[in-house]
């Protein structure tokens, strides 16, 4: 493994890095600096993909990066920022689950992850096979803290979050996929948020409030 | 070609064209026309598969084959029907207050859009373009459920909105471990995605990365099919929706996430050998039937019984399709066609007798066959048909499944036979006194539209007596598609 | 067929319509001694069923039809089942018209008959009556067949002169399954023909009667009628008693003028004796309340059920 | 000549489904409906008949529709088991659409045209179920018969309990119905649906076992034998009376009709023990039900448990040929077959009869309580003469149709100790202590029915309004009646007319018959000659009314009851149907779940009651409803309502999934 050249190793920095932010996530209670790590995350990303881009000169990826770019470091952060603003709430992040039990999770779910990884990132022809079970642990981790929370607004930023990873998966490991499967999925991405965003203000209006627990009402119970 | 091009172009301009003239009188006549615009180019591209077998359009980018050239039809047949039953729904919801006017645009607009998507999933060739659609869909259908604005219905498409999209993120996963397998054999190009390329090649992908990819995919598809323990947001999207909406979810989006499923698991039993995507789809085809015939007793909604209800026999097709073969496939496709009719005819006159009734509480409906026959007969009809009751179609399609059961999975039968015992004691003692009894109904502005109910329940009706041969055969040669 | 037969077969119905009511006036007779009392003459009966014949009968104003007929078909069916029970020959071609079953489907035809003219009327007694008659019927008509089983398997037949030539007329076998048999049969008997310890003829204590509540609106030839197809059930019951447990006597079916000849005084003597027992357990035993009746009918039955598997267990 | 049985059944079924359609059409025109269309459904049902009548003999007939599912059309047979099903349909189906003719009200309950429609709609379907000789038309034939019977029972469906009756009804039907279409799929192999292919192929002894218990279980729960009986005594009585005679007559049957098909024709070979269960099963039915019947107050309830007696002696007698077959003794299975034929179609006969008398009685009354009835037979002469003969031919007295099957079923227990299992041998015993309880016992019921409603005094003033039945109407009865005498005199005749049936059923034929002497055994095992017992019974009684008129006189007067002097006579002291089966209620206490009523001292007009319950459903139905509620409560729990949870639920499913597949 030591002979890895210098933009794999770039790329399994990044990935690092993007498990880490997502660990930080998880246990982030503060929801602005929520938003400000979901950016990160995204520039983690864009970066990397942007590094196998020029490594296997794929025009496409480069788009890929750029929409990366423009979506989940610029755009979706800022439409969060002034949704949150708008909405004006501030307030910090309630949990469920307290944090060294969710840490201990999302220990348990990183090995997990790896270990499923393991056989499939051996017949991997890519170099950065390895980001799979990165990949695949954030995915994880970023359910653990949809489950987690319980206030709307952390819950859909995990829910990027795991389109983070799942995107990450896609060009890591794979070098991207075809054009327009990554144009719908950032569409798709796009309208969910905006989508989510008339919802913020819908469930405000109806409740008072984006706590979660306000929506337990459709059950069967007693 | 031409065809497809229509079926897709026809939903997507009169998406287009409501989300501007949505609020006006006439928009229940465009939504219709576009949807029978629709069924039309789709039953001409039916025609054309029958004379001319599969095709394969644009780049190969869109595939059509009887598996699911029978979707497109059906989808499109049902989507024209609610489309019918709507134009008076929405009216007297309208009388009603429910909605104003740019709520009409919004839901007429995003009716089309749905069926776009739903069309735009059973015609791809692409399995990423197949999960964009898929999204798609949930996203359109999100708006609608929460049309109402009402806490109840701002809750469950929330709900809606998060299970779906959480559970369709492991789909994309799932696609994603898919295309990593099939890159090294079909490049990284564009092909590698597409499902006639993988179809070819599927005796070498790799087991281990496609029965994870398939976990991913089934969980991911199978929320959307609404299989236990992955299905709490179907009863509530089906119950607060406008009943239309209802009647599509149930009729159709359930069918499509399930195709999706199948298509999947054609490509793993090609390359894993031991049975497993038949294993676990059976495995939560009986979960699924079994609980929600539990399930079932326990309502007290209308609307929210026969959500229960579509899991169940979403269950049932689950099952029918992971046990395979050529009989069980083939009852399985009928089931999903059957299924699609009956559901939807009974959404329809529940979302009448729930007008009529002010409510969807079953105990505040009561005696509709003395003062609206109509709406009674087709209650009781279309319960009697969907407890699969000969001579209706479901009958037809559960005898075939419950007799392959008794050899290919005897172990299966006993849990089978309970379930579909409780769901018929659970659906019938509520839906008797709703129909039977004294009635506390009170007229509507507007005459109910019992059409497409009789339409529909005749057609299945029909497929309990006698299948046409072309639609026989059209199962047969998609039943030995699925293998 | 033979003509011996055809004439046993009139002689043996004859003899039973003669001697019923004499059978009863002897079982009257032996109380009163039994009971140190001056007896009543021995032909009572016969006088009693003259003096009815010639009254006015006097039918209640909302009789129906069945109420006025029930009497010949209970009649009847007494003579009819008196001319299939062989009592003195084993020859009576009529017999083959209808075996034991069929017997016993004669009298539940009776019974059913007169229950029914006995709600006829609706008075309380009446329907008390035949309510304690049917109730007493469906115990002991099932007791009464299982006796009658035992016997079929034993002689292989349901026909009863066949089971009386099996017992009478083949190599002499012990049978301990009709020991069971005989006991059940007795108390079946007691219960079938109104008497003590179920049922008393001589009351009309209104509480505790069962038969005679059920003839309390009879009157004239009617309740002769009845008074005679009781005292002919009496002794087809006795018939039967004697040919399935003491078939001594009974001739062959050989058309043996000799044998049919001598079997008229052994029945006789036969019955005598029978009405004294009879009268003996009237004697020494207590009228019952009528629910304990299913305690004293419940082991009649078991009692034939144990005699069946009796006979199946060890073969005889 | 080969006569087209099959044609001509075919046309019978096409012409109900089409005279249904009529009637569906003609919905308000009342006349036309009632006094058209239900006798020529009358005729249908006699063509039916006809040619029942005749395939019975012929070589079976059969057709393919072009109908059902694309591998599987339609397969239509007429052998002789059908054929002879057939004919109890066709009989009892003509005589009944005769009464609806004269039955059916205006005003009363449903729209004529929609009842016209479900009653052809019935009667077609059962007539489908017997003529079905694939697995799939089978079904989709004996769904039908339920629901059409469904809405038939519901046809008052304002009445709480009637809607309680018909879901009752129709669950039990339904999975019954599913157990069948396992036992179909269990039988059918690696083969196709038909019958022909069943047939063909040979089952394991373990899935044997299997395909027979789910046939025993599907098609008891539509016959009503214990412990699946708690819907008959609901919905039988439900029903308008044409609707429970057809149901109790000619209905159960198809049930019986199903299990023989499945039993003796489709499996290759009955294991004896399965004999031994149906016999253990129907006799408890049997016992059961007549102990029940005894104790009931409604006459229709009356009826409908009476019905499970009888379905259970059939049952019994099933088992019994089982029984007999398995131990390699075609003939004697042969008796016990004839006598299980002979019996099912004197209950379609008698069942029927009794049925629409109580309709009779129904229409002149409007009351169904027995304690509020009494003294008919001075008002409704001719139903009460009718009816006479169907209780007497239910009681199974000589020289009656009832008395015949029972004479044959008992003839042939009394040949089980020839078994080789000596285990088998104590049972016997038991069985034909249970069996001649039974008939006792069903005298007893049948005195009370008959008893309390026709004879005595009328209990209630209004009574003496009642009118006698129709024309229509007492034609129907008289020719059931008259069935039940022909069949009870000329038994020889019918069981050889049987032979086909039995040949087919178990291999083997009764010994030949003398035409006037039943004697499946030779005459000297046993003899039976009805007309002679006739006869002579009749010679006598004629005999002694000459006699005792020529000699004496043949005077009458009239009085009032005597009642031993008691002058404040009233009707209310008579025995009430409670009062009559108190003495079952006390012998067999263990058996009900009683409810009594006792009337306080001061009660001016005191009522004393007492409601018998069968304990069935405390022993088994409550449970089986806890149980599911329970279920239900624990599935309820998934549903929790919050999101989180949900999400859980997905994701610990995606890690299970996971590890399992790692």
């Amino acid at each position: 493994m030591s002979a890895l050249p210098l933009h794999a190793q770039v790329i399994n920095l990044l990935a690092a890095i993007l498990l880490l932010l997502a660990f930080a996530m998880l246990t982030q209670r503060r929801v602005l600096s929520l938003i400000d790590l979901f950016a990160a995350q995204g520039l983690a990303l864009a970066v990397s993909t942007g590094i196998v881009a020029a490594y296997t000169g794929q025009a496409h990826l480069w788009w890929s990066a750029g929409i990366t770019l423009a979506l989940k470091v610029v755009a979706l952060p800022w439409i969060l920022h002034r949704l949150i603003r708008r909405l004006d709430v501030k307030w910090d992040v309630e949990r469920l689950v307290n944090v060294p039990t969710t840490m201990l999770i999302g220990i348990v779910l990183v090995v997990f992850s790896f270990n499923l990884a393991v056989p499939i990132s051996q017949l991997s022809g890519t170099i950065t096979r390895a980001t799979l079970g990165i990949a695949m642990a954030s995915v994880m981790l970023s359910f653990l803290m949809m489950i987690t929370r319980r206030k709307a607004i952390p819950q859909v930023i995990g829910f990027l979050s795991m389109e983070n990873g799942l995107f990450f998966a896609a060009t890591s490991a794979t070098y991207g996929m075809p054009m327009v499967v990554e144009l719908g999925i950032a569409l798709d991405v796009l309208v969910g948020v905006l989508i989510l965003g008339v919802f913020f203000f819908q469930i405000r209006e109806q409740f008072d409030s984006l706590d979660l627990q306000h929506l337990e009402k459709l059950q069967e119970g007693e | 070609m031409i065809e497809i091009l229509a079926v897709l172009g026809f939903p997507l301009a009169g998406a287009a064209a409501l989300a501007f003239t949505g609020a006006r009188r006439e928009a229940p006549a465009v939504n219709i026309a576009a949807s029978l615009a629709t069924l039309v180019a789709s039953l001409a591209l039916t025609a054309r598969v029958f004379v001319d077998g599969p095709l394969l359009a644009l780049d190969r980018q869109f595939f059509v084959d009887p598996f699911n050239v029978f979707l497109v039809a059906l989808t499109a047949f049902v989507g024209f029907t609610t489309a019918v039953f709507s134009r008076p729904y929405m009216r007297i919801e309208e009388r009603h207050g429910r909605v104003n006017a740019a709520r009409l645009r919004l839901y007429h607009s995003m009716y089309q859009l749905f069926q776009f998507t739903m069309l735009l999933a059973l015609l791809t060739n692409n399995l990423g373009i197949l999960w964009v659609a898929m999204e798609a869909a949930t996203l359109a259908t999100v708006l609608l459920v929460s049309l109402y604005r009402t806490p109840a219905s701002l809750e469950a498409a929330w709900k809606y909105f998060i299970l779906c999209g959480v559970g369709i993120a492991q789909a994309l996963f799932g696609t994603i471990l898919l295309f990593f397998a099939a890159e090294k054999l079909l490049g990284g190009g564009g092909g590698a995605l597409l499902w006639t390329a993988l179809d070819g090649v599927k005796g070498q992908l790799e087991p281990t990365v496609l029965s994870i990819a398939f976990v991913f995919l089934l969980v991911g598809y199978g929320t959307k099919v609404g299989l236990v323990p992955l299905h709490n947001w179907l009863p509530d999207a089906h119950a607060e929706g406008p009943t239309p909406v209802s009647a599509v979810l149930s009729g159709l989006l359930l069918n499509v996430a399930l195709y999706a499923v199948v298509r999947c698991k054609v490509l793993v039993d090609g390359a894993v050998a031991h049975g497993f995507a038949r294993d676990l789809m059976m495995g939560f085809g009986l979960l699924s039937v079994v609980v929600a015939a539990f399930l079932l007793a326990r309502q007290k909604d209308a609307k929210r019984l026969f959500a229960y209800s579509s899991i169940e026999h979403m269950g049932i097709m689950t099952f029918a399709f992971g046990m395979g073969g050529p009989v069980a496939n083939f009852a399985a496709l009928l089931h999903m066609t059957v299924h699609s009719l009956t559901k939807s005819a009974i959404f329809y006159t529940v979302g009448h007798a729930a007008q009529k009734a002010g409510t969807q509480v079953i105990e505040d409906i009561r005696g509709l066959l003395t003062l609206s026959p109509a709406i009674g007969w087709g209650l009781v009809l279309g319960t009697l048909a969907i407890l699969g009751m000969p001579p209706f179609g479901v009958f037809a399609s559960e005898f075939l499944i419950l007799t392959t059961a008794m050899n290919d999975a005897p172990w299966a039968t006993p849990f089978l036979l309970v379930a579909l015992g409780v769901a018929f004691a659970s659906v019938f003692a509520k839906v008797q006194p709703m129909v039977f009894g004294e009635p506390t109904t009170k007229r509507l502005p507007e005459r109910p539209a019992m059409v497409p109910v009789f339409v529909h329940l005749g057609l299945v009706l029909m497929l309990g007596l006698w299948i046409p041969p072309f639609l026989a055969e059209w199962y047969r040669q998609a039943a030995r598609l699925i293998g | 067929m033979t003509a011996a037969g055809i004439l046993s077969q009139f002689l043996q119905a004859g003899l039973a319509l003669a001697l019923a009511p004499l059978l009863v006036g002897w079982v009257a007779m032996c109380r009163a001694w039994l009971a140190n009392r001056s007896a009543p003459p021995i032909t009572l009966p016969y006088r009693t069923i003259r003096k009815l014949f010639a009254k006015d009968a006097v039918v209640a104003h909302n009789a129906s039809p069945i109420f006025r007929l029930t009497p010949y078909v209970v009649f009847g069916a007494m003579v009819c089942s008196a001319a299939i029970i062989p009592s003195l020959a084993t020859e009576v071609p009529f017999a083959a018209a209808a075996d034991a079953i069929a017997l016993v489907g004669l009298f539940a035809l009776a019974r059913v008959f007169i229950a029914l003219a006995a709600m006829d009327i609706g008075t309380a007694f009446g329907s008390l009556g035949a309510r304690r008659e049917m109730f007493v019927g469906f115990l002991a008509e099932p007791a009464l067949l299982m006796v009658l089983f035992t016997a079929s398997l034993i002689s292989g037949s349901t026909s009863l002169p066949s089971i009386v030539d099996t017992l009478a007329h083949r190599e002499l076998a012990i049978y301990p399954s009709l020991a069971f048999s005989g006991v059940a049969f007795t108390m079946v008997s007691l219960a079938e023909n109104a008497r003590i310890p179920v049922d008393n003829p001589a009351t009309h204590l209104e509480l505790t009667m069962i038969h005679e509540a059920m003839l309390l609106e009879y009157s004239a030839r009617h309740l002769a009628l009845l008074e005679w197809a009781s005292a002919l059930k009496l002794l087809n019951y006795s018939c039967i008693g004697l040919a399935l447990f003491f078939p001594f006597g009974i001739a062959g079916g050989d058309g043996d003028w000799g044998a049919i000849a001598l079997a008229v005084p052994a029945l006789v003597a036969k019955l005598g004796a029978g009405g004294f027992a009879l009268a003996l357990i009237e004697t020494v035993s207590a009228k019952m309340r009528i629910f304990r009746a299913p305690a004293f009918l419940g082991p009649a039955f078991l009692l034939a059920v144990l005699a069946m598997l009796v006979h199946l267990l060890l073969g005889s | 000549m080969a006569v087209p049985t099959l044609g001509l059944i075919g046309a019978a079924i096409v012409a109900w489904l089409a005279i249904g359609t009529i009637g569906l059409a003609a919905q308000t025109r009342f006349g036309f409906v009632s006094r058209g269309l239900f006798p020529a459904g009358a005729v249908a049902g006699l063509v039916l008949a006809a040619g029942a009548f005749c395939a019975v003999g012929a070589p079976p007939q059969s057709a393919v529709l072009p109908l059902g599912l694309p591998d599987l059309p339609f397969h239509l047979r007429v052998d002789a088991l059908s054929a002879f099903f057939l004919l109890l349909l066709g009989v009892a189906g003509a005589a009944v659409s005769v009464y609806s003719a004269g039955y059916f009200r205006e005003s009363e309950g449903a729209a004529p045209g929609l009842l016209c429609f479900q009653y052809h709609a019935f009667l077609a379907a059962m007539a489908l179920v017997l003529v079905a000789d694939d697995a799939y038309a089978f079904m989709v034939a004996w769904e039908a018969m339920a629901l059409a019977s469904f809405f038939l029972v519901t046809t008052d469906h304002r009445i709480a309990e009637i809607r309680r009756a018909g879901y009752l009804y129709l669950l039990i039907a339904h999975i019954g119905a599913i157990a069948i279409l396992l036992a179909f799929g269990t039988l059918k192999g690696g083969g196709d649906y038909t019958f022909a292919s069943m047939r063909a192929a040979a089952p394991s002894p373990g899935w044997a076992t299997v395909a027979f218990f789910l046939a025993l279980a599907g098609f008891g729960a539509k016959a009503g034998l214990m412990p699946l009986h708690v819907w008959l005594p609901e919905a039988h009585p439900a029903a308008p009376s044409p609707v429970s005679a057809l149901m109790s007559g000619v209905m159960l049957k198809t049930a019986i009709y199903g299990l023989l098909r499945v039993t003796f024709d489709l499996l290759p070979a009955q294991a004896w023990w399965w004999g031994v269960v149906a016999l253990a099963l129907g006799l408890a039915s049997a016992l059961f039900g007549v102990i029940f019947a005894a104790v009931q107050t409604d006459m229709k309830r009356l009826l409908a448990w009476s019905s499970i007696e009888n379905i259970g002696i059939l049952v019994a007698g099933i088992g019994l040929a089982i029984l007999y077959k398995a131990y390699g003794k075609p003939v004697l299975a042969a008796i016990a077959m004839t006598a299980v034929l002979y019996h099912a179609f004197n209950h379609a006969l008698f069942k029927s009869l009794l049925f629409l008398a109580t309709g009779s009685v129904l229409h002149a009354t409007h009351e169904r309580s027995l304690g509020r009835l009494g003294g008919l037979a001075h008002k409704m002469p001719w139903v009460a003469a009718l009816a006479l003969i169907g209780v007497l031919a239910i009681a199974g007295l000589p020289p009656l149709n009832g008395f015949v099957s029972e004479w044959l079923l008992i003839q042939a227990f009394l040949f089980t100790p020839t078994l080789p299992q000596s285990f088998v041998n104590m049972l016997v015993p038991l069985a034909a202590a249970a069996l001649v309880l039974t008939a006792a016992l069903a005298a007893y019921v049948m005195v009370k029915f008959y008893g309390v409603i026709f004879l005595g005094r009328p209990r209630e003033p209004g009574l003496a309004y009642a009118k006698d039945a129709g024309r229509w109407e007492r034609a129907a009865l008289a020719a059931l009646a008259l069935g039940c005498i022909v069949l009870g005199l000329a038994p020889s005749a019918v069981i050889g007319w049987l032979d086909p049936v039995n040949a087919l059923l178990v291999g083997a034929t009764p010994g030949p018959g003398h035409w006037l002497m039943l004697a499946p055994f030779g005459e000297e095992r046993s003899s039976y000659a009805p007309l002679v017992v006739l006869a002579v019974v009749g010679a006598v009684v004629l005999l002694t009314i000459q006699i005792v008129h020529r000699l004496w006189h043949g005077r009458v007067r009239r009085s009032d009851p005597w009642d031993c002097g008691f002058p404040l006579q009233t009707p209310r002291m008579q025995d009430t149907a409670e009062g009559f089966g108190q003495p079952i209620r006390q012998v067999f206490e263990p058996f009900f779940r009683m409810e009594r009523e006792l009337p306080s001292p001061f009660d001016a007009k005191p009522r004393y009651r007492v409601r018998a319950d069968d304990p069935w459903w405390a022993w088994i139905y409550l449970p089986i409803v806890r149980a599911t509620e329970w279920a239900g409560r624990l599935a309820g729990r998934l549903q929790h309502g919050r999101i989180s949870v949900y999400l859980t639920f997905s994701f610990v499913t995606l890690l299970a999934l996971l590890a399992f597949v790692r």
